[in-house]
């Protein structure tokens, strides 16, 4: 447990264990090691306050669940997946720099060379690179066709120009998955190429974006003339769009977890006993109709979690999840803000309950609605793909 | 694992043989043709539901079911929801045929259920005595017991689904110990029963009952089982409303998206217009959270280890949303249809006339979100 | 006050007269003349049932309270046109069969020749022509320019071929006016001419559609080689749609009216009382939101009323009311079905109470966000003729 | 007709001399650089808008001041929330210069009236107990009677805006006639002032009074006069708050117009998909039924006939709209804006953050719509 493999291998068949014993393991382990200071975070953690979560995950060899054990991860079935991210919602943990696990590892183990497996899974499993993705653009936020960062050949390197934005945690990066234009002629998704930058390389500059949260979780990163050797394009170049597509996995169903609305539910209820409102008919209406809100929810989240048991994969009704969760979470926290009066516009937590920061968690839904694919969009994909409706 | 293999193969079945009464091309004019004239459905399809085997669904296999459980009934509830098929299922058979079979003295089941089962007699479950209630306790009407082991009733009971082709009523009366289950035929001398049309064109009775004589054989169920029994085949009642407004408010919606697929303004099918398409997002995003509770309840309510309040409380989250649902949906799909929604002859009114009937039978959204929280303290975990 | 004269004149000068006493001497002659089986129809009455309320008008002399005295109006400024409906609405009067009134008789005025006006405005005043308005077609409700209903000129008529739909009252009328194309080829609105169509004339074919309220309140129109006198044309031919335009006048207003929701919520509190909620605190809750809503409505209706009052047109802003009041109307009503159970879905009024007919209210409600233009159409017309938003 | 054109031309001038603050590019750096920190406003600025008069605008001739009604003040606070202007014009000077100029003893208001207007000593109504609160009766703050007229006060007031920068308090306590109003300087013994920050950047005060020892002259109003004057006044801050909302969520409205006109997707405009023009409709919509409604309130206000129920009323009407109108137009600001509208660089944030606050100032709409509630029975005409 020392040295170059910071990373154990746990050998237990979890796949073959009956789910309510695997998450009776998951419960003591997270009991026994979860650090405590980490629980329920009200801001996404950055890596120098996760770590210690993420090295414990590493030397226990649950880093990656999902990966197949050749590569050094536990091989959990889909729905063994959901009942371990599951019983972490439930007791609050943090969510780590997990992009190299659950985005450019499975990207690499499907589509990557040897050389790169070799080179960049042991990286994550030890720690040593943490990974963000460069997708969005500042005009192509949505609207991936009109991405414009652009890396040209020269020899056996590609020269990157161009600047990503709202690059989660970019700030706590070394390495990024990146989206880049390699040929400008090409229509719309074609002509994007799939690029590793090495983010300690000349001419790679980050400059974080402070939030509505005043937390620096998103970043600006700008490339001027960065050398990124070719052995670093993953797949064949111009094809980068549909492999980026393609790792939209089983993962999208968290976005419409129920977890955050549970969570604030639950805090608008200690609020209502804090106002003396818990037995006030009119918002024992309010508070039943979104308690409904959540249980139907969670009955529709369930529905597409055992898709996932059922090995079948996601289609785009998925969207519907994210709409629902998103803005429940929002009318919750707006319910917060109606009963908090000058509480709710306290910059930190109420009085007397260092627990109840309203307007912390009102200004955290907001983004809900937005990041992942605003709900604007999800809704069109419904419309479309869904409905089939035309233009 | 077998069994729940059976189970969908029998829902499969059960939702082929609807079918054959809701034809999918969706020709409402049966439909239509029964409205505002009693007894608001068709005789003849009533014996043949009977036959298929429908009425019996949820008995024993001993007592002549199928033996199936509320998923099934749930199944075959949405797919006539979807056909607004007046025959009252639920109310008119189902419901008493639970009531019935679980009778006190097995021999009444055994002496009743066949005219029952084979839609020669249609009977009623009479519990209701104010609007906007779900209580079975809350019975003002009396059960004066008399000698030998029978009572005189009297009292009033409101809201009796398609009462005016029913030949029997269950009714709860209150005695000393508690409430009971009495069967009281239509004929009976101090029986009155008044009928006025709903708005979808079925009909709703209001049953007076002024010292109904009855025998000892007429009580169904004592206060000693009674009061379970009627919650928990209520709640069933419930469950199968909230599937009947699924099926309503899928197709209403279907037929909309149709509408929006093929109306063309501005040179353009309206389908196209990005406010129409995100509004119809929402109301799939209503019916699919529709669609999990009411299968979340009904998998509830075919689970014997799961307790009382836990049930009831998932059958009051499905009826719920699928009450305000099946509104809203059948709402915007006459505002999308545009003048021609408004019209009488074009289908989409009916669904909408429907959704008001069916959303508030058996309790609307309100009266459920509160019977939900009132169940919640009983039914909150950890999580 | 009898034979072919059966309108009267009413010589006082209501402008002249402070705005509280002109209201006065109308509720004097409402309490007075106005039938009271009349007051608070729940539907719009056919010609036969409204007839008695038109002629009291007439013979008063107060029939075309907005037009010009010297064609037998009243010559009222818009405010006192203003303030004469509301007391109307205020008594509960019937809209009698008005289309000649409000809408034909002001454009004869303003752009008919003066045989026109000799001809058809007499007839308006003394109850003979009863008009109706044919604007709408099957596949041109919103969007006129897709009108296809033709006339076409033959010696000194034209022979008119095609259909009307949502023709309100058409089973009602004698006289329909009409918009027609004369010109194929021209595009969009242009090509449209103004046609006065007998509709007791050959070839005319009326067929009431019932609504979802069971009432024949509109009426599809066939022409099937109808022959209309050339002099029957109003204004230039093919500048039809330019007329029409000019006539949505001031009274664009009286869609926004508070007047329904007023009713609407006027019946909740008493169906809360029926239900026993009168002091229920969640529904106090509720009330109070829709009584602000509608408190709101009063507010800013009176705002355009002000303009009028001081003699500015109304611009497209007022689509703001019609939205607002057809949505609030609706929203008491769906909070009518809420509470009142089982009540809600009787075809009739409630047991006991014949006053409270819920699923009548509700039914009625749904049209207002569809007649007179969508509400679709309107949340348009502001988005982009007041917002300037593009596209 | 003549003194409301004079009226007219005088809001067009107060409307004029606040674009000397607000510049009309809309240019916030100075409103961002004074976040964050005390006394959460700029001490000069705060001069400049008391040598404007504005401290004086509802004050009556007599007293120095421009005479103004409640529509002017409203229209400079709108003006003033436009450009979110931190400085607590209505907390800080209006409020208390309408308490002081109406204390009991003419003498008193004479002598610290010219403190206050001219900006030298900043003042605050310290009337508040207990969040979403508008009750000035609930007050258990204690004046105990001293001998020659003063009073020892002990009590704990809340949620007193920009109060780190406030000099002296007006406070409310109870002695046994009811509540009467004091003058507290923040440097007295047994004053503790704790400041907390906001979501807007600007602070919040929690006064303790822990038997504070007063002199006569201290009593500004006694019970007498007192609970009327107050409520009064605290009506009038409410509606300049409605106001400063309507400023704030105008603009704010306007911000996002262009960014919906500009910004372009899929290489259309986001301003020409139909979904976000008609979500922009509605909140047009929202936008304008405040305006009518603060309008209306200022009408009221102004209006000596108006008995106080409909004129609190009708500040209750102005200020529920306006508050959740204002939380909507903003929410919906950031959410049009998309991910650039949720970081703290972009102006659109700092609108959701000031209605935040101001929509929380003075009742929130859900309090406000309970009291109108409330006032209802005593303003329901036949209408």
């Amino acid at each position: 447990m020392s040295g170059a493999a910071a990373f154990g291998h746990d050998p237990t068949d979890y796949n073959a264990m009956p789910e309510a014993a695997f998450r009776q393991v998951v419960r003591r382990f997270l009991a026994e090691n979860y650090p405590p200071a980490l629980r329920h975070p009200q801001k996404r953690l950055h890596f120098r306050d996760s770590r210690p979560w993420y090295m414990i995950l590493a030397r226990k060899g649950w880093l990656a669940p999902g990966w197949p054990r050749e590569h050094g991860g536990l091989g959990l079935s889909a729905g063994r997946q959901i009942a371990l991210i599951e019983e972490y919602e439930r007791h609050g943990c943090a969510r780590s720099n997990d992009m190299g696990i659950v985005m450019i590892g499975p990207l690499l183990i499907r589509y990557g060379t040897p050389e790169q497996r070799a080179r960049f899974l042991p990286a994550i499993l030890s720690g040593e690179h943490i990974w963000c993705q460069g997708y969005s653009e500042p005009d192509a936020g949505s609207d991936l066709a009109a991405l414009r960062t652009h890396a040209m050949r020269e020899g056996d390197h590609y020269i990157v120009n161009g600047q990503k934005i709202w690059t989660t945690l970019g700030n706590d990066a070394n390495w990024m998955f990146c989206l880049v234009r390699t040929d400008r002629q090409a229509k719309k998704q074609d002509g994007i190429s799939f690029l590793l930058i090495d983010m300690t390389a000349p001419g790679v500059r980050v400059r974080p974006i402070v939030n509505l949260d005043m937390h620096d979780e998103f970043c600006e990163v700008f490339f001027d003339n960065v050398r990124v050797p070719a052995a670093n394009l993953v797949g064949e170049p111009n094809k980068g769009w549909a492999m980026a597509k393609a790792l939209l996995g089983f993962e999208r169903i968290f976005l419409g977890s129920p977890k955050q609305s549970a969570y604030a539910l639950e805090r608008l209820g200690l609020l209502a006993e804090r106002m003396g409102l818990a037995e006030d008919a009119a918002f024992q209406d309010r508070y039943a109709q979104l308690r409904l809100d959540l249980a139907d929810l969670r009955a529709l989240y369930e529905r597409f979690a055992e898709q996932l048991r059922q090995g079948q994969e996601l289609g785009p009704e998925v969207s519907m999840l994210k709409i629902w969760q998103s803005e429940l979470f929002q009318r919750i926290t707006e319910t917060m803000l109606e009963i908090g009066g000058e509480n709710a516009a306290l910059a930190g937590p109420m009085e007397g309950d260092r627990d109840l920061n309203i307007s912390g968690l009102f200004i955290n839904a907001r983004p809900t609605s937005i990041y992942g694919g605003t709900n604007e969009i999800q809704r069109t994909i419904l419309a479309k793909n869904v409905l089939k409706l035309p233009g | 694992m077998n069994s729940s293999e059976d189970s969908a193969e029998a829902i499969r079945m059960l939702r082929e043989s609807a079918a054959a009464i809701v034809p999918p091309g969706g020709d409402l004019g049966r439909v239509r043709a029964l409205r505002f004239k009693e007894p608001g459905y068709d005789p003849a399809m009533w014996r043949r539901m009977a036959a298929l085997g429908w009425f019996a669904l949820r008995l024993p296999e001993a007592q002549g079911g199928a033996g199936l459980g509320v998923a099934a009934l749930a199944a075959l509830a949405e797919e006539l929801g979807r056909g607004l098929v007046p025959e009252p299922l639920v109310a008119g058979a189902i419901l008493p045929a639970a009531l019935i079979a679980a009778a006190d003295e097995p021999g009444r089941a055994a002496a009743l259920l066949p005219a029952l089962l084979s839609g020669a007699r249609t009977h009623a479950f009479a519990w209701q005595e104010a609007a906007a209630s779900l209580d079975i306790a809350r019975a003002d009407t009396i059960a004066e017991a008399r000698p030998g082991g029978g009572a005189r009733l009297a009292g009033r009971k409101l809201f009796v689904p398609q009462a005016a082709g029913v030949d029997a009523f269950l009714v709860t009366a209150r005695e000393a110990e508690g409430i009971s289950l009495w069967l009281v035929p239509r004929e009976a001398a101090g029986v009155a029963l008044a009928t006025e049309t709903m708005i979808d064109g079925g009909n709703t009775g209001t049953l007076a009952l002024d010292g109904v004589v009855l025998g000892a054989e007429a009580r169904i169920l004592a206060p000693a089982r009674a009061p379970a029994l009627l919650a928990r085949t209520l709640d069933e009642a419930v469950i199968a409303t909230a599937a009947a407004l699924l099926g309503l408010m899928d197709r209403a919606f279907a037929i909309t998206l149709d509408y929006l697929r093929t109306r063309t303004q501005f040179g353009k099918p309206i389908g196209s217009f990005q406010a129409l398409q995100h509004r119809a997002a929402d109301l799939l995003v209503q019916i699919e959270l529709g669609r999990a509770a009411i299968g979340q309840a009904a998998r509830l309510a075919d689970d014997p280890a799961i307790p009382a309040p836990a049930r009831a409380a998932a059958a009051s989250q499905a009826k719920a949303r699928a009450s305000d649902a099946a509104l809203l949906v059948t709402r915007q799909a006459v505002q999308m249809h545009g003048a021609i929604g408004y019209t009488d002859e074009h289908d989409i009114g009916l669904f909408l006339r429907r959704a008001m009937v069916l959303s508030a039978r058996y309790g609307n959204a309100a009266l459920h979100r509160r019977r939900h929280a009132a169940l919640a303290p009983a039914i909150d975990t950890e999580e």
